[in-house]
């Protein structure tokens, strides 16, 4: 028998695979495509205290084998999603991780707060979203914000902390340490580069927010080198992300020393993306007789 | 599990019907059977450099042979769009749906109707005339070259605008409605925005019901995103803030519900 | 009559597109596939003081729509170079473009006074490679130290003196100004994006020095809004590349603000890359009736 | 301007020669007549997400026809030599070349030469063998299935090695020439780097000079990018450290030039 099942700060899933935030809805729209129970998690759309309608349209445009997204935040607010979401994915054998958005740090708290009583198993703090004004990347760029933010909403959670960390930074273990020391469970990489796009024809950007946060194949390297960088810098679990499109990608992150992965973009150009990644894993592991998902883990040093 | 699905579909045969513009038969089966008119397909090319799905509106359904056409205009070189047009009969293309929820037929049963298309938006008129029940009149625009006009005549009463005047109405659709006098009770409407800006203020006037299908860049096609909003004149049911997800609420709305 | 030419630091080029350092070696490999007269100028690959013998192999990864590259920075030494290298570039009517690599400060300023007597136009100063120990990124993503060095190689150079500056960095107009502070004539970025490629069937590293540098259109977009954060927070010229490959690529970094742009990686998928450009760039200005390129500098906002 | 040029090729034919092994004929035109025996092609995909060439050697070449044949093996799911197998005839392929300098002939004119191919590296010994005046004797080492092997016996007298033992002699290339006690004044070989290792030693001890084809990731293929080097014994003439460029100095190296 293959173990595929790992550990995040005492939550134990199925297997490593999760989704990757904002690009997976609550799970609702792919349920009719992949098997939600296959899933290690199903992480949400960020969720702020109050809805937000998020940034003007056009909100994406395709880079090389990559895209560039400033949906900036668009979310019901937590009242509807606790009402909604969270009761369609109780429905399913995966964990439920909630992504958390906000402009203060009272925005986050609040939110935080508000899911200790919700059926959820982790929170992940977005604080790298490069794509609105306010929070957000604030947090992730400064290591000393970073880690007081960690501080502050570690004090309302009762579920443990993801922290997700942003890719635009000079040194990405100073960051992992600071989420670290402000007492983060599990640390979540990567969040989108920051892109830009310009459509020369019409001379203007691609995007009305001028800028976005770039994902896809195109960003693999850069994520799997932080995530590298970091398994050697601190002892936290790490979910990986960024370009995960197959098994093979998957494993990738894991040998780099990721305890779980995210499939993000993957999913938009193949709505079964994260049940070929459980499957694609298992017969990689058959295949080269590994019977214990964490042989894998951080194997490539 | 749902209607939709993504698949490879073979080719059935591809020509050009005009300049740029390409119609594209497929074998689509269960796809083909779930398919309803003003809904759309999402093509993916195999670039690998080239992830993001090209969002074609269903022109035709051919129900006995389980296909679909699709009609679509090359945006310029080195583009998803040129590289179907480069594709034979007999090859796969990768295809997600069918998505959107497609024209309102019942609203229209029986009534006097507008199918309006301009431009690339005039194929999803076809199997809406097609389909559709009703006293149709469809009202199409063009710059210059026509395309699909002479398929129209068998469902519906044609009318043309060209905005060089080579044939029909010079000037657009709304022209051709005030040059020939016609009248409807209901309006479906397909084309680009400053199109649909004249014939939602022109329904609104009229207090004739409207719907129209909208256009914007989308990533997954099924809701999940944010990618592909339009401004709604409600709080929106999925997000609880003024957004419409075109890919999944829409692609076709009623004018009212919606700001252009 | 289209004007295609710009200025760099009272340096005239007769049209904007140059090479970028390192993948065009001195030009006598890509001279057997394009006229050399006809580019704005060729970047040499990096020299130092001394032949380094770079990095082992593997040295390259394919990676989704890029490349990961630890050459580092072999080289023959200024002394070959000059006797060799400048010699054959001089038989060409374009403008000849050194890129200097150093372990440190002194590193570099010998190479550079050494480089005051030679028939060279620019200096490219490269504080940013990622793919050696010692100097190079060091110097690269820290402002003061970016300072600090520009100011030193500024008192021995006689040429125009170019900073190259690295994307792997939190704040890259904080780095653009420290360069401007030294005394930097001219910017030129991005540099690689620091990534890694693990094999996963024989779980090692793709490359031999486990990270590299990833160029190639994947990260034209991280590129582009470098440069234009850049164009908005200094007065200096700016020399624009990362992932272009063609005309269109070319212009989106000269709307963005950059007044050159330099061809890498493309080279490699097409030999033809940098004189492809030059003329699309031309009929681009014919379709659009733009007379002069100063016209499309910076021409998005 | 030089030799080199990279254009788009059109396959004359292709077929599977062996489990996951290809032979594509080209019309390679001026390519094809400036092409010798151990050079190179650099073969790029069409996929823009798959950017860097794939070097293949020139198996042969009909001068008549100018057409270059290449024979290499798919090595693995989703790859770009995956893509090429997968291309029919009349499709056309973006190709470098001739790059490299192949083997010296003139070294071995008139001489006892052995012609050394292990594996994939068996393609470019076969025009080698042809081109070749010389008193030639193949020695062809596969892990099981053999390929190629009869088209040299035109050329050359044959022996074959297998790993298996399923063909002639049971292991390697060097245990084909034990046990036939064959003996050589040249040697011409390509192959894996262990191979070549073996020969490498087998040669110095014996005296012998031998050129070997050596294999590196390359990115230019043309000299320019330092990507493909190899360890050199003496210093090098392009960089004047001690590290030859496989793609512009090789692929072909006399053996004591170099480090394996
Ligand atoms: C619901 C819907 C139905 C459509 N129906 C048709 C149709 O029947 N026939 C037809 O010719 N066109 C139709 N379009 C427009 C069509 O999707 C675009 O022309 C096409 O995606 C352009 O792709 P490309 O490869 O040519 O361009 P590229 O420039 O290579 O596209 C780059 C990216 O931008 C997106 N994009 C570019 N233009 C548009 C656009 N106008 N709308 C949405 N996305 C865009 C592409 O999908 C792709 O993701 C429809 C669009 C929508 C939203
Ligand atoms: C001078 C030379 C001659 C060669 N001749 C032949 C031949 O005649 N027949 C044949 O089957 N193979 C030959 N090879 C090996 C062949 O280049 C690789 O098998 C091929 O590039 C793998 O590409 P892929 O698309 O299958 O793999 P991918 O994994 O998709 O390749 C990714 C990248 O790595 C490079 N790469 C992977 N493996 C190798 C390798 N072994 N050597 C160099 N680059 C590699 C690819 O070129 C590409 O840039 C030769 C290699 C060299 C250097
Ligand atoms: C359309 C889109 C929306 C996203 N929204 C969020 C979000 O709400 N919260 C968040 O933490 N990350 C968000 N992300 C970032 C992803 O979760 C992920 O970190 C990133 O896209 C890299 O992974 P990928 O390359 O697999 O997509 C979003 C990404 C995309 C493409
Ligand atoms: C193989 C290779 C070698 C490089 N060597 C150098 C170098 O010596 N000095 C330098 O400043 N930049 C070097 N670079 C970086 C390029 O000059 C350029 O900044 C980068 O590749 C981004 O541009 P591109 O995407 O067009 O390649 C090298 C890049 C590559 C791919
Ligand atoms: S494209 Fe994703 S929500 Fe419409
Ligand atoms: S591949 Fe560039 S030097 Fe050989």
């Amino acid at each position: 028998m293959i173990k595929t099942a790992v550990n995040l700060a005492g939550v134990e899933l199925k297997n490593p695979v999760m989704t990757a935030s904002g690009t997976f809805g609550s799970g609702e729209e792919y349920s009719e495509f992949v098997d939600l129970n296959k899933l290690g998690a199903v992480v949400t759309k960020g969720v702020a205290n109050v809805p937000w309608p998020g940034n003007p349209t056009p909100r994406i445009a395709e880079t090389s084998s990559g895209m560039l997204n400033a949906i900036g935040l668009q979310n019901p607010g937590i009242d509807v999603f606790c009402e909604r979401d969270i009761p369609f994915l109780k429905k399913y054998d995966t964990r439920i991780i909630v992504n958390v958005c906000g402009k203060t740090t009272e925005d986050y708290c609040e939110v935080v707060e508000r899911l200790g009583n919700e059926p959820v198993d982790l929170l992940e703090i977005n604080v790298s979203c490069p794509n609105v004004k306010e929070g957000g990347i604030a947090f992730g760029q400064d290591p000393k914000a970073l880690e007081a933010i960690t501080k502050e909403v570690k004090k309302y959670a009762k579920q443990p902390v993801i922290m997700k960390l942003s890719p635009n930074v000079t040194d990405i273990t100073e960051m992992a340490k600071a989420a670290e020391a402000g007492g983060a469970d599990v640390l979540s990489l990567i969040n989108t580069l920051t892109g830009m796009k310009i459509d020369i024809n019409r001379r203007t950007f691609a995007l009305a927010n001028k800028t976005g946060g770039m994902s896809g194949p195109a960003v693999k390297p850069v994520a799997v080198r932080m995530v590298y960088q970091v398994a050697q810098a601190v002892k936290l679990p790490i979910i990986g992300m960024g370009g995960i499109a197959t098994a093979e990608d998957a494993l990738e992150f894991l040998m780099a020393g990721a305890t779980a992965v995210s499939v993000g973009t993957a999913n938009f150009f193949n709505p079964y993306a994260t049940e070929e990644v459980v499957a694609g894993i298992e017969e990689f592991m058959r295949r080269q007789h590994v019977e214990d998902i964490s042989e894998l883990i951080g194997a490539v040093k | 599990m749902s209607e939709k699905t993504k698949k490879s579909l073979k080719i059935v045969s591809q020509k050009e019907i005009g300049k740029d513009i390409y119609s594209m038969w497929l074998q689509a089966d269960e796809m083909a059977d779930a398919a309803r008119p003003g809904q759309f397909l999402s093509l993916y090319t195999r670039d690998g450099s080239k992830l993001l799905p090209r969002p074609i509106s269903i022109c035709e359904i051919d129900r006995e042979n389980r296909r679909i056409r699709l009609v679509y205009r090359v945006t310029g070189e080195n583009t998803g769009t040129e590289a179907f047009s480069r594709l034979h009969a007999g090859v796969p293309v990768e295809v997600l749906g069918p998505l959107g929820n497609g024209f309102p037929l019942q609203e229209a049963e029986g009534k006097r109707v507008f199918l309006m298309g301009g431009g690339i938006g005039i194929p999803p008129m076809l199997q809406t005339a097609k389909e559709l029940h009703a006293e149709k009149t469809a009202v199409l625009g063009y710059r210059d070259e026509l395309f699909l006009n002479e398929e129209f005549e068998n469902f519906a009463n044609v009318f043309v605008a060209t905005e060089d005047g080579s044939a029909g109405t010079k000037g657009n659709v709304m022209d051709a409605i005030r040059e020939n006098a016609l009248e409807a009770d209901v309006i479906f409407a397909c084309g680009p925005t400053p199109m649909l800006r004249a014939i939602k203020t022109f329904a609104e006037e009229k207090n004739i019901p409207c719907w129209i299908s909208m256009e914007e860049r989308m990533a997954c096609g099924v809701g999940a995103c944010l990618a592909c909003v339009c401004k709604s004149k409600e709080v929106d049911g999925h997000s609880h803030v003024h957004n419409k997800r075109i890919c999944k609420d829409g692609p076709v709305f009623l004018s009212t519900e919606v700001e252009l």
